[in-house]
């Protein structure tokens, strides 16, 4: 019946979490590997390489070779700030939502094709886990709308009635589809688990338009998943 | 100049202020926390040309440097200000740089504001040149965080 | 009745596992900026000013500067792999549990005092969800054994039959407690999300025994969590 059937979406969707963030791990892991570790090694072999020369004194050489490692020092630390941005927005954490996309915006934008950003009103509080949770999403579309719509307008609205909705469109081709165990199915099995919902409309020739929704109201003794179906 | 180098990190706080001093500067005081800064301006001011400081430091290790920033500029609004960060965060910027235009301009004139990455500090003819801007009372923006 | 309260208790645990998720990010992204960001950034402010004492000719104190450089560069290395370690492991998803857990148990031991890992019987191949989640449960109650009876013997076992089961005991002072919010209650929301369980018996004066079980013959059918009560 419908209790059996809640409980076996609840253990699908409960799983489904903590899969997708096995592979967040994963991930974090491959970026920090092959982006600020490669750097910061290469910066210090030329350290150690420049530090030599300096002893001879072949100061043009020790030079050049400072001068690279600079370069490769700076891109480490970009590399880790990229890495870091995915992982947890302080901005987010000490100033809520609308500063949070605020910041996700202008780090996506394009000099030449800013993304438009809109908060129509002032966003309420909103549990941690929610603002979150709705960050995360809009990272992961905006993030598909640049690398699949790069050309094309996107927008982002953030507005609450009982619900936080936050809406992502572009007039790209088409052609978005949640697929389990990608970036999208593990934002609708996150969304669930404060209640919301996570729908996609992208039919061929676009546009596309990815909506998240999370109940704001939730009584408690309400459960999340009956709530939106 | 005469500066004053806030950072938690006494890593960071060190190597800046050592930094500085090897290229001739004055380092009238070092504080680990927002709290610290002010107490260091409170008994000091008149002897500061420049505040340099990071963002994320003690009490509440989230943008308490920040505030004390915008404190500075309300309560000592000649002496210039370097905010110093590990964020690239528009955000931050924003809101030092929206202090500038209130208030009244005191006669010793307004000093100078800026925002950059902490890593500009490893370009140190640029720092340095960055620096003795906001000591003259111009901006600085990190083209990363503009 | 019955249904209802699994629903109940299926909704609580898949929010407390988003919200263990939401802590660990925000401690990875900690871990980063105190850690490796700012050894990186110390090192390349060094190596500016070296590069600028050769350029003015003062080639002793650029000498000078390159040592510090490399010391904090070598820092931010180890920083970095520290963190690394922490997120993912890789000998786990490449070569299995017990590869993994020795990795951990090589990392966390102090010279004069290894921690003892026992396996003594090759592990079943696992799902890749239900080894990661065995292994972070291991990480932190091995962590904690550590930090809290660090002078004390320490020992993990991992075995399977019907079920995984990983037990670590140290003969600390005892007074572990799960606590929500914290470590330990995050690794049992997610090793429920498995139909696992953790328990904790750790009586003041010691020993501490913290124990995972996880089944591994789950039919699909069947709720993980009922399967446990
Ligand atoms: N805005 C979009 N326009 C067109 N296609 C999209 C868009 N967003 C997602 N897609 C496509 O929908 C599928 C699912 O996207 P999702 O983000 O869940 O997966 P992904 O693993 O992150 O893939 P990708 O790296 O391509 O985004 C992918 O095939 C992706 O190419
Ligand atoms: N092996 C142990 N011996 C004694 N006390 C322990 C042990 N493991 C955990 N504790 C205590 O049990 C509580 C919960 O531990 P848990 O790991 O969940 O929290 P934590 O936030 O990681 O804290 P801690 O950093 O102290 O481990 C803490 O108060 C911790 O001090
Ligand atoms: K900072
Ligand atoms: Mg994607
Ligand atoms: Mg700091
Ligand atoms: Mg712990």
């Amino acid at each position: 019946e419908d209790h059996a059937h809640a409980v076996r979406r609840l253990t699908d969707s409960r799983r489904a979490i903590v899969d997708a963030y096995e592979l967040e791990r994963a991930r974090i892991e491959r970026d920090l590997h092959d982006g600020a570790q490669q750097y910061l090694v290469a910066a210090s072999m030329k350290v150690g390489e420049a530090a030599f020369a300096v002893e001879q004194g072949r100061t043009a050489e020790a030079s050049g070779l400072l001068a690279a490692a600079q370069d490769d020092a700076d891109a480490a630390l970009a590399a880790l700030r990229e890495t870091v941005a995915g992982v947890h927005s302080r901005l987010l954490a000490e100033q809520g939502l609308e500063a949070g996309l605020a910041e996700l915006v202008t780090r996506l934008s394009r000099r030449d094709r800013p993304i438009v950003l809109r908060v129509p009103h002032p966003l309420p509080d909103l549990p941690r886990g929610v603002a979150s949770t709705a960050w995360f999403f809009a990272a992961e579309a905006l993030t598909n709308a640049v690398k699949h719509a790069g050309d094309a307008d996107i927008s982002i609205v953030a507005a609450a009635d009982h619900h936080l909705h936050v809406t992502v469109v572009d007039a790209g081709p088409g052609g978005a589809v949640v697929v389990p165990g990608r970036g999208l199915a593990g934002l609708r099995a996150r969304l669930e688990a404060f209640g919301g919902t996570l729908t996609v409309s992208s039919p061929a020739g676009g546009p596309t338009t990815v909506a998240a929704r999370v109940p704001l109201l939730l009584s408690s003794g309400q459960t999340p998943g009956e709530e939106e179906t | 100049m005469r500066l004053v180098v806030a950072d938690d990190s006494a890593l960071l706080r060190e190597g800046m202020a050592g930094l500085l001093e090897r290229q001739g500067h004055a380092i009238v005081g070092q504080a680990a926390s927002a709290t610290e800064l002010l107490a260091v301006m409170a008994h000091r001011s008149g002897e500061v040309d420049v505040v340099v400081t990071d963002v994320r430091m003690p009490p509440d290790l989230t943008d308490d440097g920040l505030r004390a920033a915008l404190a500075i500029r309300r309560g000592w609004p000649e002496v210039g200000i370097l905010v110093v960060s590990q964020y690239v965060a528009p955000e931050y910027a924003h809101q030092l740089f929206g202090s500038s235009d209130a208030g009244s301009v005191p006669s010793g004139g307004v000093g100078g504001l800026g925002y950059l990455l902490k890593d500009r500090v490893a370009r140190v003819a640029d720092f340095l040149r960055s620096l003795d801007i906001v000591a003259a009372g111009g901006v600085v923006v990190d083209p990363d965080v503009a």
